[in-house]
């Protein structure tokens, strides 16, 4: 009841694990793939990176601030750990890189992979991420490398604090297959007793409930600019926040942060999703993009 | 995030302190808090009472935390995870080393409870056997003899009449917690037993995915309690 | 207790209220200036102007979400509204405009004004706020105008969407006394029961609670940046949220969406802060920037 | 915000309808909502019951609203504001026209509390003397003469003994709150008075500032009920 199709991408649900969250290991990976419709990973650079000192996460009661820093064993490591992926969801592997041609070497240790999310956003890192993200010609340039290579669909995730209209359009005109929106916002937060920053790296990327007006904006602006699919991230919580983002233009909807609240977020959001449309008597196909309908 | 002072300090040896906070966290015993000394890392520490942790120096921020002064302030997130699952029958507490750290809450939760409680303690040696005075029946072993048992915690759980236990609490290092389990196994009392298991942690959330077991639970938030059965097929 | 100078006003509590928050009428001004240093008016333009159509103001457990479009009578009904004005707190007007001669008219129309808060930022009117606030130079010359016809302190209010680190320093070249930071997020919501965006105007700015982390990075960033003093705006709403805007750098703190709390927000905070100082046994002035100092 | 399917509908007349939502909102009356029908304003609305409002075509939205079918969907924010004090004893409550509707539900809100209560009601004519077998003691006044006592339910309150009540409330249009306010002070009972006011809302909770008194206050926040002796000195 809850399949649908994201590009080339038959999925079982429009529930997508948010890269970085739960996502360095197979075995959660495949159990969170159980009931996803597919999982990101956490994103792979072509070295291995020892992210920043703890404390690299605050929980607040509207979200998360993390700088974690794209720990990753690296490229060689990470696929050796994803052949071990035994889920029944797609695999989309995340890869960050500064360098058009190293995103594409990237891709290439990634055999198991469905998809390839690129990761044109992270806040706080300086060398990749919104560093890249903030460039549509080279966003372009990266994706149409990436298509030239593999038929594989490119996911290019992008960041609200860019122009991202215009980046949008340029992965799009690369031959992005989807757009995944959006990523954390710059943030941080101070402890009055220590007096000092909380997270090592003094600032971070906030997540979670907090900033889903915001996404829903860019999901809204992105639906109705491209042509191609647009996948929601960004403080999905229960299952209305999944409607909302797909009455907003969602074709999927990615969950990261709401694992705070129970392992069991993806299962009950998809029991839900699937009361609310026998309830409704309407097909997800439909409720893609409709509250641009009825405006 | 939240910050809190430190009251008072009792160094229990070389390389073990108990660090009091100055107000009571609403907790469970088993479970755990991020602890963040200022321009240090956020390490995992479980509660040993409502309003302290006892600390091992293993390594840089460890060896801060043991020879902090008292007005030090320090941030906390938590508590996290699953605590233990208390009894007010009969118990057995199984502790190695710092593993005695949650055992300590443990023991005076469930003697508040009205529960029979039986500590066996075990260490490399005599200093090792820190606090031990916080349990009030206890046997204990030491590798080198110097108190007790010369053996281990294992060769004190082998001599002990299992089924007249409700239940049956461990926590030490990951190769005592495995010896502990093959002889739970072995007397079919891994119904009753309960692990609490150590991994490297980021979040402290279950968000950041470094905890995870086979199985893909979270030592953070499905643990780090976990029961025998959950445990059984799962490498740990 | 609480006395500090921000530019040249001497206020006496660093607690501000923001723009656009019972700052329509004299009567609510006046009250809230009671516990305040100061009071920023709605954002006044030349023409009157309607503002949208209810629903105009969503409410969430994370903050609000508002798109009441610059509503205003219009500077010269405003400026009778405002001669009204009874408060014992320094009075702030905030202007609206597209070109550098209209701030400098408009601002000749408020001679009781303390200072001048130039609204460069919001999110949801499309011919001022930060369609002006995005162009450094521009605002430079804005900036530059007022300082020449007037000595009256002038504090631009910056988004946290822009290049705001760009924008300030124009800001602070072109002789303004001090930066507010920041103003609402673009964001939206819509209803699942109805299918539609509930704003009237479908998206707006989000503030409150959920944006404080992104507001304290951005006084966090300017307050290394900058010499001039940072005036916080975003999401305090209690007196631990003042203390850590003012250890992130900022000598004043605005507060807005809180009065949905209550309207004795200023009070209650105001002898928070004075229990607090008299606790620490330390100043506000020593506090300000402080959690630089320990990184 | 959340929406709500409308459930049924009562035509009152040709301008008043009630209509009912599919549950009932925890509320207390004098409270009000921001309604919403898609594609109109956003306004206030008295809850006149926990699960409804009486609603008075007046303009666009309320024209719509007296004209709904049955299964449409409203937003709703809220319940907002200040609610009516209760009382368990003797109670008089004061409607004008389409100020009954809070009282609807105060009425039935103050019997369930054992509270004696009797309610005068004024319009202009006897049809506008909507739904008034909702009041269970009742005298009721019309400018032309066609129901009751002719003239203002301003009339009735003059004949009243107003020392013997505990309570007194007044809703209605702004020329009947300040003719009902200057009696009751004039009788010095102002202290056991309150009265709901009006004003135009955008937001409802208290932070746009459309709806403000001349002393500050917010009539959606720190209203709409206020006490008589809150009012003293404020032009309203
Ligand atoms: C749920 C939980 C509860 C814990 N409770 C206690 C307690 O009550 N008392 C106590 O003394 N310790 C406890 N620990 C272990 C404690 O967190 C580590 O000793 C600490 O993180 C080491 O930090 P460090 O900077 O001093 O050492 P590092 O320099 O980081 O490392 C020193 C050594 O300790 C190992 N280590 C580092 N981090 C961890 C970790 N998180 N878990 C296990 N080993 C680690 C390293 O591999 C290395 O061998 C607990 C751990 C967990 C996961
Ligand atoms: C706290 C509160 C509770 C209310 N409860 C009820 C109720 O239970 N039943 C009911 O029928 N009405 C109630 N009202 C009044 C109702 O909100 C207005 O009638 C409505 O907003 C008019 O909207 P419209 O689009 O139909 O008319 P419009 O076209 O907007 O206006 C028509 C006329 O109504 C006046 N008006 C507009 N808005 C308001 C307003 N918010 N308050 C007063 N007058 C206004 C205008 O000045 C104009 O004269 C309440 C108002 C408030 C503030
Ligand atoms: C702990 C953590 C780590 C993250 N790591 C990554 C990452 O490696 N790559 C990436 O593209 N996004 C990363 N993100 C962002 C998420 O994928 C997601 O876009 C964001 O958290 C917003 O969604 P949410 O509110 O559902 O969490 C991370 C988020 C969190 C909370
Ligand atoms: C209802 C409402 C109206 C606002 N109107 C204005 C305005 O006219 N001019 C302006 O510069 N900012 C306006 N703002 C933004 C606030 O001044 C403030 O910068 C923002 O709300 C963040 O602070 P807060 O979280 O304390 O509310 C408005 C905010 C709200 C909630
Ligand atoms: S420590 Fe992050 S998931 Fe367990
Ligand atoms: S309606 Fe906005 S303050 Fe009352």
């Amino acid at each position: 009841m809850l399949e649908i199709d994201v590009a080339s991408l038959k999925m079982k649900s429009p529930l997508v694990l948010a890269s970085g969250v739960l996502g360095s290991f197979s075995p959660s990976l495949s159990r969170v793939a159980e009931h996803a419709g597919a999982v990101v990973t956490k994103s792979v650079g072509l070295q291995p990176r020892e992210g920043y000192r703890t404390p690299v996460i605050i929980n607040t009661p509207h979200g998360l601030i993390n700088a974690v820093g794209l720990s990753s064993p690296g490229c060689e490591e990470f696929s050796k750990e994803l052949s071990k992926f035994r889920g029944d969801a797609k695999l989309i592997v995340s890869l960050f890189a500064s360098e058009p041609d190293d995103f594409v070497k990237l891709s290439s240790y990634f055999d198991m992979a469905d998809a390839f999310e690129l990761n044109l956003s992270c806040p706080h890192v300086s060398d990749a991420g919104l560093t890249v993200g903030s460039d549509p010609e080279l966003v372009k340039e990266i994706v149409e490398k990436m298509k030239s290579r593999s038929s594989k669909p490119v996911f290019p995730k992008l960041s609200a604090a860019t122009d991202y209209i215009e980046v949008a359009k340029a992965a799009e005109e690369g031959g992005a297959d989807g757009i995944v929106a959006i990523n954390t916002l710059r943030g941080m937060a101070i402890d009055i007793g220590t007096r000092k920053p909380i997270l090592s790296n003094i600032s971070g990327g906030v997540s979670g409930e907090g900033i889903k007006p915001i996404a829903m904006k860019v999901v809204w602006d992105l639906y109705e600019e491209l042509e191609i699919p647009v996948i929601a991230s960004g403080g999905a919580t229960t299952w209305r926040d999944v409607i909302e983002f797909i009455l907003a233009g969602a074709r999927a909807v990615q969950i990261g942060s709401a694992f705070f609240y129970s392992y069991r977020v993806f299962y009950s959001i998809k029991e839900s999703l699937i009361a609310y449309l026998r309830k409704e008597k309407i097909s997800l196909n439909e409720l893609v993009g409709m509250a641009h309908k009825t405006v | 995030m939240f910050s809190m002072r430190i009251d008072k300090i009792i160094r229990h040896s070389d390389d073990v302190s108990t660090l009091f906070f100055s107000s009571r966290l609403r907790s469970y015993p088993g479970q755990f808090i991020m602890l963040n000394l200022p321009r240090y890392e956020e390490i995992p520490l479980s509660l040993s009472s409502p309003n302290s942790v006892t600390v091992r120096a293993v390594g840089e921020t460890t060896y801060a935390l043991i020879r902090l002064s008292a007005g030090e302030i320090v941030g906390i997130r938590g508590p996290f995870g699953k605590p233990f699952t208390p009894t007010d029958g009969k118990a057995l507490l199984v502790a190695g080393g710092i593993g005695a750290a949650p055992l300590y809450y443990l023991h005076d939760y469930l003697k508040r409870r009205g529960a029979e409680v039986k500590v066996l303690f075990g260490a490399r040696k005599a200093e090792e056997l820190v606090w031990k005075d916080r349990f009030s029946v206890l046997m204990v072993a030491t590798d080198d003899g110097s108190e007790g048992l010369r053996g281990t915690v294992i060769d004190l759980l082998k001599e002990e009449e299992l089924q007249q236990y409700d239940r049956i609490y461990v926590c030490g290092p990951e190769e005592m917690l495995r010896k502990a389990f093959t002889h739970l196994k072995e007397k079919e009392v891994l119904g009753k037993a309960e692990f609490s298991l150590e991994r490297y942690m980021k979040c402290g959330i279950g968000v950041c995915g470094t905890c995870i077991l086979e199985d893909g639970s979270r030592v953070c938030a499905e643990g780090p309690v976990f029961s025998g059965k959950d445990l059984e097929g799962v490498e740990f």
